[in-house]
């Protein structure tokens, strides 16, 4: 069984190159019911290792098996985390594939299979992350990924917009690929290995932790948390995923700023944990202070959109500080929540994403001004909408709520009342979005043309061009089909029992190899907390709509948006002062070390 | 003496880097970026990393150069052309 | 103490460091002339440093710099033939003595190394090296051009 | 306020990297257990260069990536730089090169095709190998562009070919790596062939298969990108822009009517 | 002397880095940017073979000297600097094609003119 590991990179890449090399010759249709087909396999493949994870499979590349404990090769890790991170990007990406089907432009003559093979790279890449074992290839997939993600979401090359945003995107993220890289020289010098759990044994070796060790873990969490948008290098995300094409931003926010969050998880667990690495007050430090302030940014400048997917993108970063919040708990509840916390969130935003689409294609606008009371006629669109809303904040029985609850618990304190504001805000957004578009409550807004009369630090969504080309008289099937199935799924993740306890079954086999078992299920505080914050964002939302004039204040959040500024060397001026912080934070280990 | 030679390859490349960064205009830059593969090709050499030095030969003293040169081409042109348009326009900002 | 890489460091510190002097500021034309003779002169430099270390292997990077070196100097010729062409670069003397140094090079190197395969090719080095670089320098100089060359 | 920034986050990470520099092994300490044990594990395999084997073998599945991200750059650029609806293309003139250049060109471009396929060939038994030796084979032919004129290289450079040729590279290595697993071993592991003997061309079982697929990826990879890049600069231009585009392509011209606008070609030849 | 050498490569590295990164960070000229991204880019080969170095060692290819003849420096990095090379090469090439279509839509490589996604 654990052979077939390298697959779940390699049948989608073959699949990837031999549509590019035939890509030419295809019809559009034929090309895309390949890639589909290619991706569905490999997630079925991905589910059945992920069901014969326990206890994990171990693969070492090229048979390279070690000798005397000692190995060259490169070692795959088959666990349950990793493996349900792969089968996630799995089935997350035969969902836009199955999207983008009919949501695309038809493709420059000559160039067929160029988008679906691009996103099967993709998808190889994000799967290739999640099983690796050794600290080189994750940086080798980590920048595969991002590299096919910089092409896909500059694919609109008309746009003026699109093109800015991937720039931008491909800038900060190389910069951080190349942070990561040096902290994996740095790392090398001390220990001369590269598999991750030969790198932990060697720095505990070495003894407590000195500056090595903190440059080497600043600079590789660096460029893990430039890929999961974390404050302050998450300038890149909104500008980004609110220009790519729709498939791709499913993909963008469902999973791999993600797989970021699983990196700094993987990482942490496997190389720094133990004596030699970091304490696990300073990790604990470091990630819950950067994701408190993740998750309150996010959160505030959600709230201030009226770009529809720049909306989503940005509590797609508030949930990336959740995340890192229950991550920085170090403790098994904690990372069985966020693990369903994932699972559910990638369901809940992919969805969204689509109905953004819908929007974007139909209307050819995602402005929420503009399209003020226009979308009534799409009653199933909204249903799903204001149910993904609710799932963003975390309504029973949504997998989203299940995961977060645990999460919440397992932080405790003030933490838990920052899940339930920011969960609130991110869907009462949402709402208010629904609720004007939709149902065209509220007084129409004044300068509905969008043009002239904003303020500087704003980005309508009335420049964008529908995706399809022109605008659509009716929303094909297809288009409604995939985001209704992901919320399904995501409503299974916290309904199904059983679900969350084969989750943290799996996160546990790989942490404490299967020795501390928690059994996830619905606890009276967490439905209270998960219904409390539902109801917030409603109210929020009412609130939001019926005064539009009392909850959004442009001149008091203007500060922290005149910081997305849109400019590339802020961006990288940021980045570097976040690796200062997190050098900051960290510093005590060594201090005290 | 090996050690001098290092060395020397060492400053030559911090030097040359350092003036890629400071050396504003794109067209002069790519001769910088030109000259600093070169370095570092011969900073490889002297590292015992042959391998890696002919990568760097390879990409760094050609093929960088003329993507570099073929962007800002077709670069310019649209500015010129953009530049033109605005003062004829009469309405820039 | 290893002459060979002794006169490596030489012409490293005089050569090649001037190059990079004058492609760091400057005209244009200045930079170009730079440009080549840091090619020119760093190919020496790798046969001088294979020869120092023992490693006929390293001949190889010198190959490939031969070739290359005055293709990427032709790309700046082709390219920038616009704004060259207003004011062309002369550089006979550095020019020269470069390609007089590659060939002194390539000679003091092919002794030391005797008959065999590895003087065929360090032979094909040295023409690639002297040639390309003459070419180079005159395409430079406005003569990539039909009709405007000297 | 960048500045700032850039100061204040540049002389922390200076003080942690600094700190970090100081803390590490001193440079040329003789302590690499992995690379020790690479060696031994090249020389088992027969493989002299050691750097190849561990390109190629030990540490394959690595190259899988890169060569992935190396074919999804190029898929990505492709993409990106094709020709849009407000665009149409038009002929460059065709550019007159000095006779000596233009000799040197079509002497060295054999030499150095010949250059790049000895440094792929070699790959195993000394410095060298796909990536290099397919980057050196690329450049070469586009000697043609600088010695000669746009229209000779396209003449030798049929896109289409080259784009297939990239596409199944990248999957004979892949081949190669599943026919390993199908064999009963691990992928991409170095079983399938006998090592042959140390220190010549045909030792070190499939990595000289790997190195070429490598070798030939590459190269049609740079083709392609170049490709791309020409083509944007010397012929793809927008509307209104056609007279100022002739005064600039080519490099040199000779003079006469630059500005010859019968020569559209607004189909685009990729498309056929 | 052996002091300073010991640790310099290491410090010519983040001094590199560090310069990329300030030029990139203040360029007024996108095409400029990629040029300083490859620049940070030739600091990280620079760390990763000074990190790999042996003193009196050499390169570890066994086409012209005896195995275990002589001290031999580490392959593994020099495997991992010399792909990615060339593979940066390609990267870099993607980011001047998003320059080429950022110049046609903008008109403009000037980061500071381009003010369309912020707030």
């Amino acid at each position: 069984m654990h052979h077939l590991l390298p697959l779940l990179v390699a049948v989608p890449l073959l699949g990837a190159a031999l549509l590019a090399a035939t890509g030419r010759h295809l019809p559009r249709t034929v090309a895309d019911g390949a890639a589909c087909a290619v991706s569905a396999g490999s997630a079925a493949l991905a589910l059945l290792l992920l069901a014969h994870s326990s206890p994990p499979l171990t693969e070492w590349a090229g048979g390279w098996e070690p000798v005397a404990g000692h190995s060259v090769g490169i070692l795959l890790t088959g666990d349950g985390p990793g493996l349900g991170m792969a089968a996630l990007v799995c089935v997350l990406t035969l969902a836009a594939l199955a999207y983008s089907r009919r949501s695309l432009d038809e493709p420059p003559h000559g160039h067929a299979g160029a988008f679906p093979a691009l996103v099967l790279v993709f998808q190889a890449g994000m799967c290739g992350f999640a099983i690796a074992g050794d600290l080189f290839n994750a940086f080798v997939w980590f920048e595969l990924m991002s590299v096919v993600a910089y092409a896909l979401t500059g694919h609109r090359v008309e746009e003026a917009r699109a093109v800015q945003g991937a720039l931008a995107f491909a800038v900060v993220n190389s910069l951080g690929a190349y942070a990561l890289l040096m902290g994996i020289a740095l790392l090398y010098a001390r220990t001369g290995e590269l598999a991750l759990a030969r790198i932990g044994d060697a720095l505990d070796a070495h003894g407590p932790p000195d500056a090595l060790v903190l440059a080497g873990f600043v600079l590789v969490l660096t460029g893990l948390l430039v890929k999961a948008a974390a404050v302050p290098f998450q300038f890149w995300l909104p500008d980004a995923h609110a220009v790519a094409p729709t498939p791709v931003c499913m993909l963008l926010s469902g999973v791999m700023v993600e797989l970021g969050v699983f990196g700094v998880w993987r990482v942490y667990d496997t190389v720094f944990s133990g004596p030699g690495g970091l304490p696990a007050a300073d990790a604990e430090r470091v990630l819950t202070v950067l994701g408190a302030a993740t998750a309150v940014t996010g959160a505030v400048m959600c709230w201030h959109q009226r770009h529809i997917k720049r909306l989503l993108a940005y509590s797609t970063i508030a949930h990336t500080g959740l995340f890192l919040i229950g991550l920085g708990t170090l403790t098994p509840e904690g990372d069985d929540g966020v693990a369903l916390y994932v699972v559910g969130h990638a369901g809940v935003k992919a969805a969204l994403f689509a109905c953004a689409g819908i929007l974007l294609d139909r209307y050819g606008s995602v402005d929420e001004h503009v399209l003020h009371g226009r979308a009534r006629p799409l009653r199933g669109v909204a249903v799903m909408v204001v149910a993904g809303a609710l799932g963003l904040a975390g309504l029973p029985p949504f997998g989203t709520a299940l995961g977060k609850s645990f999460a919440e618990e397992a932080a405790g304190g003030p933490f838990t009342v920052l899940y339930v504001l920011t969960s609130a805000v991110t869907a009462a957004a949402v709402l208010r979005v629904a609720a004007r578009v939709f149902l065209g409550l509220g007084p129409t807004p004044r300068e509905a043309g969008g043009e002239g009369a904003e303020d500087a630090y704003e980005t309508t969504g009335s420049g964008e061009e529908p995706e399809s080309g022109r605008r659509m008289a009716r929303v094909p099937d297809t288009m409604t089909a995939v985001p209704a199935l992901l919320l399904a799924g995501a409503l299974a993740a916290g309904a199904v029992p059983g679900f969350g306890t084969a989750v943290a079954r799996a996160v546990s086999g790989a942490t404490t190899a299967g020795l501390v078992h928690t059994s996830v299920h619905w606890t009276p505080l967490g439905v209270g907390l998960g219904l409390l914050s539902s109801l917030l964002a409603v109210a929020l939302a009412a609130v939001a709509v019926a005064r539009p004039g009392r909850l959004a204040v442009p001149g008091r959040a203007l500060p922290l948006r005149r910081l997305q500024s849109g400019h590339i060397g802020d961006y990288v001026a940021w980045l570097l002062v976040g690796t200062t912080v997190l050098g900051v934070l960290a510093l005590p280990a060594v201090l005290s070390g | 003496m090996t050690e001098t030679v290092i060395v020397v390859a060492l400053l030559l490349v911090a030097v040359a880097a350092t003036a890629a960064v400071a050396v504003r205009d794109p067209v002069r830059q790519s001769l910088v970026l030109a000259v600093l593969g070169v370095v570092l090709a011969v900073l490889f050499t002297v590292l015992q990393a042959p391998d890696v030095g002919l990568s760097q030969l390879a990409v760094g003293s050609a093929l960088t150069p003329l993507l570099l040169l073929l962007t800002v081409r077709k670069a310019k042109r649209r500015g010129r052309r953009a530049e033109r348009g605005r003062s004829a326009g009469g309405d820039g900002p | 103490m290893n002459g060979w890489i002794l006169a490596a460091v030489l012409v490293l510190v005089t050569g090649v460091g001037a190059t990079l002097w004058g492609v760091a500021g400057g005209p244009l034309r200045r930079r170009a002339t730079a440009q080549n003779l840091c090619t020119a002169l760093a190919c020496p430099v790798l046969l001088l440093l294979a020869q120092g270390y023992g490693r006929p292997a390293y001949v190889d990077l010198a190959l490939v710099l031969a070739v290359l070196g005055p293709v990427g100097t032709l790309v700046f010729a082709r390219l920038l033939a616009d704004e060259l062409a207003d004011d062309p670069p002369h550089a006979r003397g550095p020019t020269w003595t470069a390609a007089a140094l590659g060939a002194a090079v390539v000679g003091a190197v092919a002794v030391a190394t005797g008959p065999g395969r590895a003087l065929v090719k360090l032979l094909v080095i040295g023409v690639l090296l002297v040639g390309g670089n003459l070419i180079a320098s005159r395409a430079l100089a406005g003569g990539m051009q039909e009709g405007r060359g000297d | 306020m960048r500045l700032w920034l850039v100061a204040v986050g540049g002389a922390g990470l200076a003080a942690l990297l600094v700190a970090a520099c100081l803390r590490l092994p001193g440079f040329g300490g003789d302590r690499h257990p992995y690379g020790d044990r690479a060696v031994e594990a090249a020389l088992s395999r027969h493989t002299a260069n050691t750097v190849s084997s561990v390109t190629f073998d030990q540490r394959a599945f690595d190259t899988l990536g890169e060569m992935s991200i190396l074919f999804a750059a190029v898929l990505g650029s492709v993409v990106l730089l094709r020709q849009t609806r407000d665009e149409h293309r038009a002929r460059p003139e065709p550019a007159a090169v000095s006779r000596p250049v233009r000799r040197y060109a079509l002497l060295v471009l054999p030499v150095a095709l010949l250059t790049g396929l000895y440094v792929i060939a070699h790959g195993q038994v000394s410095p060298g190998g796909g990536f290099q030796g397919g980057v050196v084979a690329a450049t070469a032919l586009h000697l043609l562009y600088l010695g000669a004129d746009y229209r000779a290289l396209e003449r030798l450079r049929p896109l289409a070919p080259y784009e297939a040729a990239d596409a199944l590279a990248a999957s004979s290595y892949l081949v190669t790596g599943l026919a390993a697993l199908l064999a009963g071993s691990a992928f991409l592991a170095n079983t399938l062939l006998p090592y042959g003997t140390f220190n010549t061309l045909a030792s070190a079982g499939t990595v000289p298969l790997l190195n070429a697929a490598i070798g030939m990826e590459v190269a049609c990879a740079v083709v392609v990108l170049l490709a791309g890049f020409l083509d944007q600069a010397v012929e793809i231009v927008d509307e209104g822009e056609h007279d100022e585009h002739a005064e600039h392509d080519g490099g040199g011209k000779t003079g006469g009517n630059a500005a010859d606008g019968g020569d559209h070609d607004d189909s685009g030849k990729r498309g056929k | 002397m052996t002091a300073l050498t010991h640790v310099l490569p290491y410090l010519v590295a983040v001094w590199v880095f560090l310069a990329g990164c300030y030029g990139l960070a203040t360029s007024r000229d996108l095409i400029h940017a990629v040029g300083c991204l490859s620049v940070c880019q030739a600091a990280t080969y620079v760390l990763l073979l000074a990190v790999g170095y042996r003193d009196g060692g050499t390169a570890p290819v066994f086409s012209d000297v005896t195995p275990g003849s002589r001290p031999v420096v580490d392959p593994v990095v020099q495997a991992l600097a010399l792909t990615d090379v060339v593979v940066g090469a390609t990267v870099t090439a993607l980011l001047l094609a998003l320059v080429v279509q950022v110049a046609k839509r903008h008109g403009t490589v000037d980061p500071d003119e381009l003010s369309e996604l912020r707030g």
